[in-house]
């Protein structure tokens, strides 16, 4: 009895240490002053808000241009990701393993030093300040984790569905639209997902690719981060995660109408 | 962005440059750490060019040593149209540019309010850190380099290196600065040579280390015996002027800086600050320095650029941006070519609180240093006090 | 399978390419660094940079002090995923809906960490200000500097804090399938819920954490965000190191930057290969799916 | 008696409920020292759930579970000293063989060397010495099931509980497993019990059987006696297509539309049941054949009259064919009585 | 003979191969439109390979495959006409019962109203009306496998292939099934081919029985003769376990150590198989009885002598008991000649 309490503890506990945070971060968007040693703020302001949703600061759009880039490049990621990971389950073939290997270097190797070595020929490409070099340069770095998830799936599944459809006279389009894609759902919303939440945070890609034409919304937030302005930084990181949060439950929605499962890598 | 055929127009008539710069964008990169500069581009000079000229401005916020890299970037890279229109610079940085051949220019003349309202002969608009600007900048701001701190709190305000030296004995712990190379962390050490060991002594330097050290080494030697006194025994210091300032307000150190004299009304009002906060300066002076504007030598749209530079010179733009709740930053134009009304203009702006007044400033404004010895400064300060 | 067809091949093709972009990205920072950078007027080979690099006794310093970071704070987040999961598997917390919460630092970005781990624990913090109201401390002063210092505690914690539910959220889900299964399987044969964890359940869940471990270590080896918002004056993070050289405003610099992110490279990725042949032994002992 | 012999497991009145739904209800069985059960019933009647109760993976809701007469109410499951053999198996899949035997010796602190005299014994045992180091992936679906078996005897349990060991063998490995699992008991005597929807495995292994039905036992007995006088249709059904006729009873003599016949119980509806095989035919009668089926060893022949269908085994029929008009005929003594509910 | 029927399925020398490993030698067969062919054999000796290869999701490395006389080589899988129901069944977890048995229907086009008609035929025939609606996780096993029945007869294949139809079914509902495709047969006569290894399914469903081991077909022939005449003791062995007796034929007389008797065959060494419903046993003799189990409807009766043991079936054993001395009897018309190898 006393292990269980204990166990209850320290999932409360685990629970508190990450809203607390959380909460300090809402707080923060409405405090102009939080002195020492004050636990709560001395005065509060909407100073965050007009920020945000005063028309001027392109704290909006940039929220617009952060959800097409994240959704752009969460679509990409995925496309790429289901042949590849199908390829990797499915079949044998020469240098599988290095193949394996390979798909992973992106998240192993820092971002910042792939981007520093690509910046150039993004701009002598001409996808340097374009909102397509920026996904595409997003798309490499969650390419890792989408073909791994991916990956899962498809192992999970197989190809025992896909012979079944062609036994009963499907043709290979036939196969993919009702079947392949409807049963990899739950894992490419799960791919989606994190490719999502990827592309939303990151920072130094962007503003190295996208110039100053890509502004996402941490390219707005991190002057702000940087000279301190807590209220301002807190409204944008409050702002960052309401929206991150919105649009990966509306996806998640919009396909469970279609099509419905039990539960995906995200949401249980 | 820029629709203009470029060579196509003839810059020395301002008129065919509006007509160009007409209906375009401006992409103007700048530091964006600042919820009033950036509200003062967004509302009032993104305004006034839209309805003066039909210029939109784009601003997109990234610090200098970034916009820097992205032109060269581009550069690297021959990109012939790229992507930054017009770029705020000073110092080290525009010395940089300038040696990699980043500017485009000269260019002020092609400007009608050049002329009209900066006096072009004095030194704050000849030189920028001591280097000759020759038409590639045409300047957007003046900025002074102040104390903060709160009268209510530690009644002491320090009139030199020796009473900071006190103050910081009186409360142990509680005061230090940004570490260099943090702009006003930097700002801070030149401040200390300056009241140690004279402007005078070290305005001729030449970027040799060993000469720099020789000359800065009583201030050095001060720093050193201030490091025991400072917020954590001197072992570790805020990487930026916003951590100062956070520690500021939050009441964790007593003493904070800026190199904007219109800091502190500023936080005051968003109440960050305490109410009674007070800028101070010490007698003999303070450094301060101009900020500029620039147009990459592959902008697109450099007849955009000439415009929304033009708007920023007129008396309307420079006394907006002087009022505190904007920006605070002191003007550029020269009081005695203006007429009365623009003078009023002026004369009208209340200071705001914990703001000394301007005569007070500009009578103990002393130059900068030579852009290169600036970094070398740095290094002194890294290998001597951190180490 | 027909070893030689080419569909997988063909399949893989969009992500090669992607990957071929990201690979390019590598070894033309890694070119720079021997001196290769044509628009510098830089094109003769040299180790010059190297050289200099090592001299300068700051490498090593930044190396070590950047293994410390992602060390402790993979090795840390690490236990504390695993263990958090196994408790979240046995209270079947993982299927309440408040463990969706659980996921939110998933989602976000490092900068912001950096902000709430201030606002936590620095001196003036919300945890010193709880200290002072308890009477713990009379000042801020006597609170454990956790930001800014030497130790890098501010950092460890950020890292800790948003890399922990990543952990959960990839081991909690295989872990409750291996748990309910062959977990029951050895208590029945008498192991307490302890070893039949220990034996079991951590062994077969042993691939997927060593995967996340992998992730999350070269990350934050080579992330700049939060050592640098959080880190000291000094001693600097390798990546935070590499980031200060590369936006040095001189383009001649620039080779001195990708000398850091070329040892950066190799450091990551030799624990990657590492990593690569210790997972491919221990799959050849787990395969879990194949028995499935 | 009950009081005089020690039951190796009591469950008393024990009721199982799983997310709300009440599996097992009031199940109360005792098993003697050394005693094989076996447990049939149709799919999802909770047969597993009930192992699963005994050995403590799932708990009652309500009951009593006494082994060795001791109340186990509260013991973990790892010091219940009964051991499932799972249909799954759940062989731990990053152990070679001789380790998954091993694993319980091992978890027990057992010493090394008596540790691996006994799991070689085991493994020896079940026939699968030479195969120690293989991988669980590397043997076939019975060698699996035996590895499963050798992990569990092993530990000497007190109980051996065996969750559809043979389901998903071939009719020799089946035999083969069968003769095994005797052999082993025979050897150790552990007391077992097996789930299974065999009816064969039942009738050539079990001292007693228990049939149950959604949750409850319907009988339980030696396990002829439960095959040759199920307590009701439900579980003489349970052991194949068995043939009714229904009628009723007055003044001992029982009447339906094909026959009568003296009847030894009171008056009432009832239906009357006669095995396949106890039913025989004869050249003379008003029922038609409607089907021969050949199933190797003997015959299955279906008749028809009005409408009522009924099965008959035979060991040949070279004297009958389709369609040919015949007779029934039977012992009366292997006829079963079940009384109806009269409408 | 062989032109002139025209033959739905033929099978010429396939051959196939996996991973470097040849699964299938030479297989050849022929199927007669309308027919039920089973294929037995034990656990991996190719049967599901030889169904995949039909139907195309295989290629083979030579040999050719004809389906209604045409060469169907480089014919894609959708295109075959054959339809096979895996043993996993496979039903598509995302639709449900309704959309499952569509599903065929719908990617040739089939006018909605007609298709609807069929598919409600279909799920009526197999006794699933009212479950159109459920999700294939809310049906039971045995109705799932009907799903996947309805879902290959809706298409009317030219060839239906069943892989292990019944092999996860408890008895009862496994004779309900076997009703219900010979039911379907019936209606539709789709040529069928059906992997099994239950004899019972064989000789009760196939019109002919082909009987493999290591990718080869061991015997192909009507059902009795496979059973009642196999060509070698491993066909035999598949259908349960047998009695061998191994002797000298020496002039028309068959010597063991057990019995000599009168043998048509020519002179040789020969095991005689004696299955065990043919085996009886009497009152005296010098063998002894080892086991009795009782089989429900039948006893197995294990008698043994000098080391040989000896199976027996008999319909009941009120005269036999354990440890007793018996004799045994045979007709000798019941027994099969095996020749062996000289050594
Ligand atoms: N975790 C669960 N949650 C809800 N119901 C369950 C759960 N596990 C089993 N059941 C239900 O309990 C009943 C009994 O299940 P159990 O596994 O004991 O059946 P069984 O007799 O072993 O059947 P089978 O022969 O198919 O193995 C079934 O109706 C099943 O649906
Ligand atoms: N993908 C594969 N790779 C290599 N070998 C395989 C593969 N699939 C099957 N085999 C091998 O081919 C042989 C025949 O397999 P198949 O599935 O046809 O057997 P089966 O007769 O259907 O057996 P079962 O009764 O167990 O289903 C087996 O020995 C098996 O190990
Ligand atoms: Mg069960
Ligand atoms: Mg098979």
């Amino acid at each position: 009895m006393i292990k269980r309490a204990l166990i209850k503890l320290i999932v409360f506990l685990a629970l508190v240490s990450i809203v607390i945070p959380l909460l300090i971060i809402l707080i923060w968007s409405f405090a102009s002053s939080w002195p020492w040693p004050y636990m709560m703020p001395q005065n509060f302001s909407l100073r965050g808000i007009e920020e945000f949703f005063g028309g001027y600061s392109g704290a909006v759009n940039s929220m617009f241009t952060s959800v097409l880039v994240g959704i752009g490049t969460a679509a990409f990621a995925v496309l790429i990701s289901i042949p590849a990971a199908r390829a990797i389950k499915l079949y044998d073939f020469h240098g599988k393993s290095i193949v394996d290997f390979l798909l992973l270097l992106p998240v192993i190797v820092p971002a910042t030093s792939f981007a520093m070595g690509i910046q150039v020929l993004f701009i002598r490409t001409k996808l340097n300040d374009t909102i397509f070099g920026v996904i595409l340069a997003h798309t490499i770095v969650s390419l890792p984790y989408t073909v791994r998830i991916m990956a899962e799936v498809v192992t999970a599944i197989g190809n025992k569905y896909e012979v079944q459809a062609y036994v009963l006279g499907a043709n290979k389009k036939d196969t993919l639209l009702k079947i392949t894609i409807p049963l990899l759902m739950p894992g490419l919303v799960s791919a989606f997902s994190m490719a999502f939440i990827i592309s939303m945070g990151q920072y130094f890609l962007t503003f190295l690719i996208g110039g100053g034409a890509v502004v996402t919304l941490p390219i707005r937030m991190f002057p702000y981060i940087q000279s301190g302005d807590r209220q301002i930084a807190s409204m944008y990181s409050l702002m960052f995660i309401l929206i991150t949060l919105v649009v990966l439950l509306i996806s998640d929605k919009l396909v469970r109408r279609y099509y419905n499962f039990e539960s995906t890598y995200f949401f249980s | 962005s820029g629709s203009n055929k470029k060579g196509a127009v003839d810059r020395t008539d301002f008129g065919a440059v509006l007509a160009a710069a007409k209906g375009t964008t401006v992409n103007f990169y700048g530091w964006g750490g600042s919820e009033l500069t950036n509200k003062w581009i967004d509302n009032y000079l993104a305004k006034y060019v839209k309805e003066n000229y039909d210029i939109k401005i784009n601003r997109v916020p990234m610090d200098i040593d970034q916009i820097l890299n992205k032109m060269i970037g581009e550069k690297q890279a021959n990109v012939k149209k790229g992507s930054v229109d017009l770029v705020w610079i000073n110092g080290e940085n525009f010395n940089t540019a300038m040696k990699n051949d980043l500017l485009f220019g000269p260019f002020t003349d092609y400007l009608p309010n050049y002329e009209k309202y900066v006096d072009v002969n004095s030194d704050e608009v000849k030189y920028d850190f001591g280097y000759e600007i020759n038409g590639f900048e045409a300047p957007y701001g003046k900025a002074q380099f102040v104390f903060i701190n709160n009268p209510e709190a530690t009644p002491q305000a320090s009139k030199s290196a020796e009473e900071l030296l006190e103050y910081a004995k009186n409360y142990k712990g509680r005061v230090t600065y940004p570490a260099p190379p943090d702009f006003t962390g930097s700002a801070f050490v030149r401040n200390i040579i300056y009241d140690i060991v004279g402007y005078d002594m070290v305005k001729n330097l030449s970027a040799d280390k060993e000469e720099v050290y020789n000359a800065i080494k009583p201030a050095i030697d001060y720093l050193k015996e201030l490091k025991p006194y400072l917020w954590k025994e001197g072992k570790t210091y805020p990487s930026t002027i916003a951590q100062l300032d956070n520690m500021y307000a939050d009441g964790e150190v007593i003493m904070t800086m800026s190199y904007n004299p219109n800091h502190v009304a500023a936080m005051i009002q968003t109440g960050q600050f305490p109410e009674s906060s007070q800028s101070f300066i010490f007698d003999k002076g303070t450094i301060g320095n101009t900020h500029f504007l620039a147009i990459p030598a592959n902008a697109a749209n450099i007849d955009g650029a000439l415009a929304v530079i033009n708007a920023v010179l007129t008396p309307q733009m420079q006394a907006s941006k002087y009022v505190p709740e904007n920006w605070g930053d002191l003007p550029v134009v020269d009081m005695n070519k203006l007429n009365e009304e623009e003078k009023e203009l002026f004369t009208a702006v209340k200071i705001g609180k914990g703001v000394l007044p301007p005569e007070e400033l500009l009578s103990k404004r002393v130059g900068e240093l030579k852009a290169d010895v600036v970094p070398i400064i740095e290094e002194i300060w890294q290998e001597e006090i951190m180490k | 399978m027909n070893k030689k067809s080419l569909v997988p091949y063909l399949m893989l093709m969009p992500a090669m390419a992607m990957l071929a972009v990201f690979i390019y990205g590598l070894f033309n920072g890694i070119l720079q660094s021997f001196g290769l950078l044509k628009s510098a007027g830089l094109n003769k080979f040299t180790l010059e940079y190297y050289s200099e690099t090592f001299r300068n006794g700051n490498l090593l310093n930044s190396i070590k002090v950047s293994l410390i970071i992602s060390a402790v704070s993979s090795v840390i987040a690490v236990i504390l995923g695993v263990v958090l999961s196994y408790l979240f598997c046995r209270t079947g917390f993982v299927n309440k809906r408040a463990y969706n919460i659980f996921k939110l630092p998933i989602v976000i970005p490092h900068i912001v960490v950096a902000t709430l781990v201030i606002n936590l624990f620095s001196q003036s913090g919300l945890l010193a200000r709880l200290c002072n109201l308890l009477g713990i401390i009379g000042s801020q002063q006597e609170f454990i500097p956790m930001v800014f210092d030497e130790k890098f505690k501010g950092v460890i914690l950020g890292y800790v804090w948003k890399e922990v539910p990543f952990i959960v959220l990839v081991v909690a889900t295989i872990m409750s399938n291996i748990d309910g299964n062959l977990g029951e399987a050895a208590q029945n044969l008498g192991a307490s819920p302890f070893k039949a964890f220990i034996y079991v359940t951590l062994p077969l869940c042993f691939p997927s954490i060593a995967m996340v471990f992998i992730i999350i270590f070269t990350y934050s080896f080579g992330a700049y965000e939060l050592p640098m918002l959080l880190g000291p004056t000094f001693p600097k993070a390798l990546p935070v190191q590499a980031y200060i050289e590369y936006t040095h405003p001189e383009l001649a610099h620039r080779p001195y930057a990708m000398v850091l992110n070329t040892i950066m490279i190799v450091i990551t990725i030799a624990f990657a290969i590492a990593y690569h042949f210790l997972i491919k032994k221990i799959n050849k002992k787990v395969e879990v799916r194949a028995y499935d | 008696m009950k009081g005089l012999i020690l039951m190796q497991l009591e469950l008393r009145d024990v009721t199982v409920s799983i997310g709300g739904n009440t599996i097992l209800k009031n199940v109360s069985l005792e098993v003697e020292k050394g005693e094989i059960i076996c447990l049939l019933g149709e799919s999802g009647c909770g047969k597993s759930t009930l192992l699963k109760t005994i050995a403590g993976i799932l708990r009652q809701d309500s009951g009593k579970i006494f082994i060795e007469g001791k109340d186990n109410d509260g013991v973990p499951v790892e010091k219940r000293g009964t051991v499932i053999v799972f249909q799954d198996l759940r062989l731990f899949p990053h152990m070679n063989v001789f380790e998954n035997v091993e694993f319980g010796m091992k978890i027990r602190g057992v010493p090394k060397a008596e540790r691996i005299r006994t799991v070689q014994a085991a493994i020896n045992s079940v026939g699968l010495s030479g195969l120690e180091k293989r991988k669980i992936t590397e043997i076939s679906g019975g060698q699996r099931q035996r590895v499963a078996l050798a992990r569990a005897i092993v530990l000497k349990p007190k109980l051996l509980l065996l969750d559809e060991p043979f389901s998903s063998l071939d009719e020799s490995l089946k035999d083969a497993m069968r003769e095994l699992v005797l052999n082993i008991h025979k050897q150790t005597g552990i007391t077992t019990i097996i789930v299974t929807h065999d009816k064969k495995d039942a009738l050539i292994m079990a001292n007693k059987i228990a049939v149950m039905k959604r949750g409850e036992i319907l009988q339980y007995g030696p396990a002829k006696e439960v095959y040759e006088n199920p307590a009701s249709r439900e579980v003489a059904d349970y052991f194949g297509n068995m043939n009714y006729f229904k009628g009723k009873v007055v003044s001992n003599t029982f009447y339906c539309s094909h026959f009568k016949i003296e009847a030894p119980v009171e008056d009432g509806t009832y239906s009357v049941m006669i095995r396949p095989k106890d039913l025989e035919i004869t050249q003379e009668g008003d029922f038609e054949i409607e089907d021969i089926k050949y199933l190797g060893d003997r015959y299955s022949i279906q008749i028809k009259k009005d409408g009522d269908c009924f099965n008959i085994l035979k060991e040949n029929c070279d004297n009958f064919k389709l369609n040919q008009k015949v007779g029934i005929k039977f012992d009366p003594s292997k006829i079963i009585y079940f009384k109806e509910k009269e409408n």
